[in-house]
């Protein structure tokens, strides 16, 4: 058992190579996220760098990453560096690279007007040499030759305008055209992802490690342009709805404060338009929702966890709840309307929305709920037994109140979730686009006894309500033909309300969820 | 504005605007005060009738000058010819006996509008779950009776017209395709032209825009445009609603749509329309409009009542004080011209209050 | 051979029922009655419901007042009777979704009748010809066209929340410092919080606009960036899931690798990968399921024009989907149309179904794999 | 997994490799008369021919043993030998464990509990139980040791006995105090009854479950392991704690300390693998001369000479 | 939780039951000379002045120790002394613990295995690793075994070597037959390498465990409590084993068994709870004459007389 290969435990200070390297990783990065801009729009490819247009400059930090990517490989395989590539970059580098140069192929031969088998065949050929490129020879030339070249091509075509500002292609038989503004930055970002995988691992000297930090490269990549999304999301959102939001904001005054977006409908005579029947009727279906989930679903869990026999039934139920939870929520808006609202008067109404709402929540309280309970440690069940109490006593006393910070979370959660839901509410509750501040429900003043079956209603449960989602819904299709001063920004402040009210609720679920965690570690 | 004077919630009526349970609230009305008038239906009806029940239920002061009556500054269109010093709601609702409130925001009764569909709305009506069906198609229409049904069952109230224009994107426009003959429509909408150039516009594809099957709008364009309510369409998108039609038309420039005439904006051009030798023109001057009862695309604007035991005239009181409202000309020139439709031309207004009952 | 199992099943029947007798004796008679009042008055609800009797609230009332009296004197058996009512609650919900949209969607079914080899299948016409209109002659009612525009844009979907979801698990649960971890997790997850009409608001407003200037094309639908943004909404779906299945793999294992000197990613595609990958593919079809039945981003987004693109993968153009066809067509349709939105509920419903059945299966094998290593 | 092995061990080893394991060289068979001893006291526990199988394994085999009132029984053996079954049989927990059977009968002053109609709470009320490891509710202090009471309406609180007068806060201080006095607890935790439970160290969470047991006033008292997952000064008080306990109640311990055992019981009984009773008698001479070879050598083998 | 107890223990025991726990009369003070042990080989594996960390909790005190070439080292001492953590220093999987915080030196060879710059993975596959429980991957016993060679690229297998003409079926078929011959399991498996791993009982999964780390030829081998959770037959295979490998390998192992460490090892070091390394010497030594009245304690201690 002798040792192949025996490398030193300690790696030099960072090497020239490994500067280099490091250098042309974070070139990538950059080179990645300006890409990014470009295609976003926030700087155009035209905009002259250092006296080019970008574009060119993109070509010729490509070009000088492809040339730097492929010295990496050669500076390895002539030894000059201190490397431990393996014999092949593997299976997996030299089918993605097949797949590369082959589209790169086919795509280059249709440009100079190649037929289809043409284009076929190039892209044969040319995958094929990259097969053999990648496959073949060791895995420092192997990984950095068919990217460098890649990088190469793709910095060339933008030097040379090949590519670039004002080209165009039309995608015969698609309707449609592709432009250098959005192509550009495409190329850019590919071409930049490859020649930083490839760079990196040459940073961390082929092999094991170099996958490593070829790998880790690309996943950092990819989390930071989800969290990029993400914040971009959200903080567009917010810049947009802001100035709607607070617009006649004060802090002072006959009230405290006054928040007439929040507290005014858009009714005719509101100086500034709000949007309080929405939140209100937001606000009542959630509560209605959980009125109906909440017992209903910690019931059937309790029941499932605690009574039923683990068998059949409760596999049947389990099975139901997890299908339930991935229903479609149109489905249950569906449901909704067939089953609820000829029951209900016959018209969309805020409790018809209530409980569509409260048979998505069902599933989600349900199978939390479940969960909390199953991790209440069975010794407490034990203990109270052998003191013992009744089965149901210690359900009581033990078990739920160790279940519900799980049941609080899980609650909260799916409040958030449902809160934002709008196409259930488009079949079963309705409600105006503009509503007035009179429209808001007023669901506990409204119940009325009679003497005549049903004997007990309820008017404003019963009447197409507005809520937050259907609201914005409504504003995009049905317009805002009301007398609303600035109707763009009405909207966007109605969708961060939306968006605010929904994630105050996921905030404060996960912060539950932290809090409780971290009440039980300590 | 006009209410500054109030507190900016007050204003929208925060406390006794509707609600079925208001008006027994409501401090000077007994116990059996009169229920809120209801009305659903079609969003083309939508924008007269929402605005005509935010009127009614701010129940705004003669002295407002800015939504009812006059004062130093201005006075609203058509109140030399009313004249009165009560507010709007204790004013039309006192034409049909009702006790005015005197006070702002609390009409005599309230008033709620829905926005759905024609056919929604006339279903709600028919079934008895609304007061008023507000429909821009005719109900025998959408509900598939006949003439002798309808008469028999319902009251027709027209309150205005929609000219239902047709738009381009304004770059079609500025590129000369100011006007078109019936006939290029109907090429273009039943996929027999396809491009700009066919209709002497620029070269670029033609993207037809409609509104969605089954509602109103589409079927009066079929219906008007292509000669029956069940041609065939050939569009390349169609929404639900009329902002998204006009929305959509802003975005794009090489669009057509038709849509109601209240959703005319910038960004897009209503263009002349030939038909049989006729040109009919977006522009209210020219010799033949859009707006007249000439322009084939024109269509009534209806609110069905229902006829039942209790109103066998078709229309009780509340409704009638209601619907009178827009029928004066305060009423055309508030709730319909302004929301860019069509008004009635003064013998129709005479017809259509002649379908009310007696005031009082 | 078929004997055992009705032995088995007499047997246990019988068990049952020697259980229920023996419960039935051993409790207050007192108990009994109540909880049995409140149970019949429960259904007597349901049923009246059902039927849309105005005389419900009467029996519901009964149960309210009979079990609030049980609750008083007899709490444990009418808390185990209640939680009973409640589990049956969500079989029912299930079962009563089934019903109602199976039988709204019969009229579409049955006009929609073909034949094959002499047999006529209602429903089948659906799936056989590709025209959808409700309006002009001849009417027809094909789900192909919303089916394709359904399969392009989970594809799509899939394409982008499959391997970035994955990506980001592994991240989250493998690579990631603890503090990155402890802003990165809720941040996925607040992802998922994003409504998805203010996605649709975003997409209709500003992406729409965009791409139609962007490709040059004749209008801005897409099934393109309709995709994507279902994609995204996709994604914390898959990334919480399979981020659970990663670190439920047991720590020994990877410390067994790492300890070999393999690296850690190599440890994560030879070893965490490997072993978790059930729960992986699991995440990746519920992540199918949310992109299937995702609703308010393609109707406000998508032409809404039932027709099949050209040529069939032209992403360039977005026409309708199963979801977005109900929530544009739902009440301004009647008759037969209405009636075929509800069809389109059911292929959603029974599709989705069964992909959340499939990966309950392969969690289920998965975790009995784990629990083998025991 | 290692079933094979195991068996293996059994049937072959023949050569023991000077330090004697658990199975013995050679298979002696089981006296009846080992296990039959007359004890001091009235009988207070009266086990007859007990057989519990988990599914198809047999985990106890025909015990019959009388356990004395008022005295500590200790319980040992090796792994797996079914201390803890036997134990949980004694107030029916076993009934918890859906694989259980138990055949047999155990009378608690005469009166079998394996007989139908037995009310289980009230079996469980006078046959209380100690586990393993600290099992606390996530309550206070105060709350855990009157969670009994409580539940068995021995004492009432809460806001409708406010209201209605009938709270008596007096006796259920007395009863807090008075069982964790008994327990040696009483001194440590005085000035914070209202704290977390968990916030107690492990063997004060151990004496507080104690307390919780006695606060209900049982008459046996039965412990699994209850200082295995101690240190030793926590094991040392609770093993003063269960000879003094002995003055008032019948307490069975299971342990696997050997020290233990020999320290704190009146009487021992050693279970072997496969589920026997092998052999029971005083303390004393179990460990000092064993009838049996293998209780010899469990007893002596379970360490380096 | 019961640390102030544990504290207390140290402190203030003063008399002794007359049989002797864990922690010793009184506290002695641990004397450095006590743990200055010079082996007779070439010193592999040289520790200075050891602290770790989890968090606010001093897991090891200061431990400094050489270990020698090609011997058996083993480490003993009361539950949660350090045996594991220190151990897991010597590779660096302490790295793998968030909390963990390691201070001193560790030298392998001459070279500090903390200062920067160290490969992990290189360190690693000179130090092997062996758990307390048996951990194989839910892949087939040859895959098992030719992982680590497989990762390190020393063997090729795969569609791509088979293309290029580079796969050695050959050299991984002998490489696993002797890995697993060196781990006595060959015998028992040759006939079912294909077979999933999971499949094996206990004892041959923990050889399979030994074999995968001698498949990357460490120089190191570090196995914690390797047989805790063995039956008596696979230990004795497994302590067979050890005995053997160090001829080849510098082994390091875990137990909690006196009687393993005397059987198995040539040199002993005994941690005592808190985290100090308090004696260090030649196995026999340790068991027969400690100098420190502590281990002396420990040692008989942990059994009845
Ligand atoms: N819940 C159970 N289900 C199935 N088998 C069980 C269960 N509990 C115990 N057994 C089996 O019954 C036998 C006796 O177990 P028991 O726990 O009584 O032993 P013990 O003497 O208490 O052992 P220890 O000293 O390890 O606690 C064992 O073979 C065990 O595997
Ligand atoms: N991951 C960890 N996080 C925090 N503290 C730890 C961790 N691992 C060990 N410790 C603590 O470090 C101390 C030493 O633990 P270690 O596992 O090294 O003991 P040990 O001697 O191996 O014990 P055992 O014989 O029970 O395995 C203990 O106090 C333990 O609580
Ligand atoms: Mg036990
Ligand atoms: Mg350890």
């Amino acid at each position: 058992m002798s040792r192949a290969t025996q490398t030193a435990l300690v790696r030099d200070d960072r090497t020239v190579y490994e500067a280099v390297a490091g250098t042309a990783v974070g070139l990538s990065g950059v080179l990645f996220a300006v890409g990014l801009a470009a295609l976003l729009g926030v700087v155009a490819i035209d905009d002259p760098v250092a006296g080019f247009e970008l574009s060119v400059a993109f070509g010729a930090v490509l070009l000088a990453l492809g040339a730097a990517v492929v010295g990496f490989g050669v500076a390895s395989r002539f030894g000059y560096v201190d490397a431990a590539p393996q014999p092949s970059a593997g299976i997996v580098a030299a089918a993605a690279f097949t797949g590369i140069w082959f589209a790169a192929g086919a795509i280059v031969s249709g440009a100079v007007r190649l037929g289809a088998g043409g284009r076929l065949g190039v892209g044969v050929i040319l995958g094929g040499i990259a097969f053999a490129a990648t496959a073949f020879p060791r895995e420092d030339v192997g990984s950095t030759l068919p990217a460098g070249a890649v990088a190469g091509l793709c910095g060339l075509s933008l030097i040379t305008g090949v590519v670039g500002p004002g080209w165009k292609q039309v995608l015969v038989g698609y309707n449609a055209t592709l432009f250098g503004d959005t192509v550009v930055p495409l190329i850019v970002l590919f071409a930049s992802l490859v020649a930083g995988w490839s760079a990196a691992k040459a940073y961390g000297g082929f092999g094991a490690r170099g996958r490593n930090v070829g790998a880790y490269v690309l996943i950092y990549l990819v989390v930071s342009s989800i969290l990029a999304v993400l914040v971009g999301l959200v903080g567009f959102v917010t810049v947009k709805g802001l100035p709607g939001l607070f617009n006649g904001f004060g802090v002072g005054g006959a009230a405290l404060i006054s928040w007439p977006f929040l507290t005014n409908g858009a009714g005719l005579l509101a100086d500034i338009a709000g949007v309080f029947p929405a939140l209100v009727g937001t606000v009542w279906l959630v509560i209605g929702a959980v009125l109906f989930a909440v017992p209903t679903g910690v019931g059937a869990a309790v029941f499932l966890s605690e009574y039923a026999e683990q068998g059949r039934f409760t596999g049947a139920v389990e099975v139901a709840t997890n299908g339930l939870w991935s229903t479609p929520s149109i489905v249950f808006g569906l449901f909704g309307a067939a089953f609820l609202i000829p029951r209900f008067g016959n018209q969309k109404s805020l409790i018809a929305g209530m409980l569509t709402l409260g048979f998505m929540l069902l599933p989600l309280v349900l199978i939390t709920s479940r969960e909390a309970i199953l991790a209440v440690p069975d010794e407490y069940r034990d203990a109270s037994a052998a003191l013992g109490v009744s089965k149901w006593q210690t359900i009581r006393s033990v078990v739920l109140p160790a279940a519900i910070p799980g049941v609080t979370t899980g609650v909260i959660l799916g409040v958030g979730r449902i809160a934002g839901e709008t196409a259930p509410l488009l079949l079963t509750m309705g409600g105006g686009v503009l509503p007035a501040k009179s429209a808001a429900p007023n669901v506990l003043g409204g119940f009325q006894l009679s003497g005549s079956p049903p004997f007990v209603s309820n008017p404003a449960l019963l009447e197409a309500t507005s809520a937050l989602p259907y609201q914005l819904y409504a504003l995009i299709t049905a317009g805002l033909s009301g007398n609303i001063q600035n109707p763009q920004e009405y909207a966007w402040g109605l969708a961060l309300t939306l968006l605010l009210v929904v994630l105050v609720f996921y905030a404060v679920g996960i912060a539950t969820r932290y809090y409780f965690r971290r009440k039980l570690h300590q | 504005s006009g209410n500054s004077d109030n507190s900016s919630d007050g204003g929208d009526g925060s406390d006794s605007g509707s609600g079925s349970d208001d008006g027994s609230n409501s401090i000077d009305s007994s116990s059996s005060a009169p229920a809120t008038v209801t009305a659903e239906g079609s969003s083309t009806v939508y924008p007269i009738s929402n605005r005509g029940s935010s009127y009614w239920n701010s129940n705004s002061p003669a002295s407002d000058g800015e939504y009812w009556g006059a004062n130093d500054e201005s006075s609203v269109a058509g109140w030399d010819q009313i004249e009165t010093d009560m507010n709007i709601a204790d004013y039309f609702a006192s034409l049909y006996g009702f006790e005015p409130s005197g006070e702002r925001s609390n009409p005599p009764f309230a008033t709620r509008v829905a926005l759905s569909h024609s056919g929604t709305g006339c279903e709600a009506v028919r079934d008895g779950l609304v007061d008023i069906g507000n429909s821009s198609g005719p109900i025998t229409a959408e509900l598939d009776i006949s003439e002798e049904e309808r008469d028999a069952n319902y009251v027709d109230h027209v309150v205005g017209r929609d000219g239902q224009p047709v738009f381009v994107s304004q770059a079609i426009y500025d590129a000369g395709v100011e006007q078109l003959t019936g006939e290029q429509i109907r090429g273009i909408y039943q996929g027999d032209i396809t491009n700009w150039s066919e209709v002497g516009g620029p070269d670029s594809e033609i993207f037809v825009v409609g509104r969605a099957e089954g509602s109103g709008t589409d079927t009066s364009f079929r219906l008007n445009m292509l000669g029956d309510a069940d041609a065939p369409m050939d569009v390349d998108s169609r929404f639900g609603q009329n902002q998204q039609v006009q929305q959509v038309l802003q975005d794009n420039d090489n669009a057509i749509g038709y849509m109601a005439l209240a959703f005319s904006g910038s960004g897009i051009q209503a263009i002349g329309i030939e038909f049989e030798g006729t040109l009919f023109e977006p522009d209210a001057d020219a010799e033949n409009t859009i707006f007249d009862s000439e322009y084939p695309l024109n269509r009534d604007l209806h609110m069905y009542t229902r006829i039942n035991e209790e109103t066998p005239d078709g229309t009780d009181m509340r409704e009638a004080a209601f619907l009178n409202m827009f029928l004066t000309e305060f009423g055309q020139k508030t709730f319909v011209e302004d929301v860019n439709y069509i008004t009635l031309p003064t013998s129709d207004i005479e017809a259509e209050r002649e379908k009310l009952p007696d005031q009082a | 051979m078929s004997l055992t199992p009705k032995t088995d099943l007499r047997a246990s029947i019988e068990r049952r029922l020697t259980r229920t007798q023996e419960f039935v004796d051993d409790t207050d008679p007192g108990a009994l009655a109540v909880v049995l009042v409140s149970m019949g008055s429960l259904l007597a609800a349901f049923v009246g419901f059902l039927l849309a009797s105005p005389w419900t609230a009467v029996p519901f009332g009964a149960f309210l007042i009979a079990t609030g009296y049980g609750w008083a004197r007899h709490q444990a058996l009418v808390a185990r009777a209640v939680t009973f009512a409640m589990t049956t609650v969500t079989l029912v919900t299930l079962g009563l979704i089934v019903v109602f949209i199976f039988a709204e969607s019969i009229p579409a079914f049955q006009y929609e009748t073909a034949s094959v080899f002499g047999v006529s299948v209602p429903g089948l016409g659906m799936f056989t010809q590709a025209r959808w209109d409700a309006v002009s002659e001849p009417v027809r009612y094909s789900l192909l066209p919303m089916i394709h525009g359904t399969v392009m844009v989970t594809t799509i979907a899939t394409l982008v929340a499959a391997p970035l979801g994955v990506a980001a698990a592994l991240f989250i649960a493998e690579i990631a410092p603890p503090r990155v971890r402890e802003l990165v997790k809720p941040g996925i997850e607040i992802l998922a919080g994003i409504p998805s009409i203010v996605y649709g608001f975003i997409g209709f407003t500003i992406i729409n606009p965009w791409a139609g200037g962007a490709f040059a094309l004749n209008g801005g639908s897409t099934y393109l960036f309709v995709g994507i943004v279902v994609g995204l909404m996709a994604l914390p779906t898959v990334v919480s899931v399979a981020e659970d299945a990663l670190t439920s793999v047991p720590d020994v294992m990877k410390d067994g690798s790492l300890a070999l000197g393999a690296t850690d990613w190599q440890s994560m595609t030879s070893i965490t990968l490997p072993a978790a990958f059930s729960g992986v593919s699991a995440a990746v079809l519920l992540g199918v399921g949310r992109a299937i039945g995702e609703t308010m981003a393609a109707t406000v987004m998508l032409a809404g024009v039932p027709r099949i693109s050209e040529p069939l993968v032209n992403v360039f153009y977005g026409y309708e989907t199963l979801t977005s066809l109900i929530a544009r067509g739902y009440g301004s349709a009647n008759g037969v149309h209405e009636s075929a939105l509800f069809a389109a509920g059911v292929v959603l419903f029974v599709t989705v179904l069964c992909l959340s059945i499939g990966s309950q299966y392969i969690e289920a094998r998965m975790r009995r794999r784990l629990g083998g290593v025991e | 997994m290692s079933q094979t092995e195991t068996e293996a061990t059994t049937a072959n080893r023949t050569d023991s490799q000077g330090v004697s394991t658990t199975a013995g060289e050679t298979v002696e068979e089981t006296r009846p008369e080992w296990t039959r001893y007359e004890a001091g006291g009235e009988t207070k526990l009266a086990v007859d021919d007990l057989d519990v199988h988990y599914g198809d394994d047999h985990a106890l085999k025909g015990v019959s043993m009388d356990i004395p009132e008022q005295s500590v029984t200790a319980l040992i053996g090796p792994s797996g030998c079914g201390k803890s079954t036997f134990l949980r049989c004694l107030n029916r927990m076993n009934d918890r464990i859906r694989a259980a059977r138990v055949d047999g009968t155990v009378e608690l002053d005469g009166e079998n509990i394996y007989q139908d109609g037995v009310d289980l709470v009230e079996l469980r009320k006078r046959v209380g139980m100690v586990f393993q490891s600290p099992n606390p509710f996530p309550k206070s202090i105060r709350e855990n040791v009157s969670y009994g009471p409580r539940k068995h309406g021995d004492i009432e609180t809460g806001l409708l006995a406010k209201l209605t007068g009938r709270a008596e806060p007096d006796r259920e201080e007395a009863l807090v105090e008075r069982s964790l006095e008994r327990a040696a607890l009483w001194e440590e935790v005085n000035d914070r009854l209202e704290d977390n439970a968990l916030g107690l160290s492990g063997g004060q969470q151990q004496r507080l479950c104690i307390a919780r047991c006695l606060a209900v006033d049982p008459e046996v008292i039965l412990m699994d392991e209850p200082a295995s997952a101690l240190d030793p000064i926590a094991t040392s008080k609770i093993e003063d704690l269960i000879e003094d306990l002995a003055q008032d109640y019948t307490v069975v311990v299971v342990t696997h300390s050997m020290q233990q055992a020999a320290r704190v019981s009146d009487q021992t009984a050693v279970f072997l693998t496969g589920g026997e009773l092998v052999e029971y008698d005083d303390t004393e001479e179990i460990f000092e001369s064993p009838e049996s070879q293998r209780v010899e050598d469990y007893i002596s083998g379970t360490c380096l000479p």
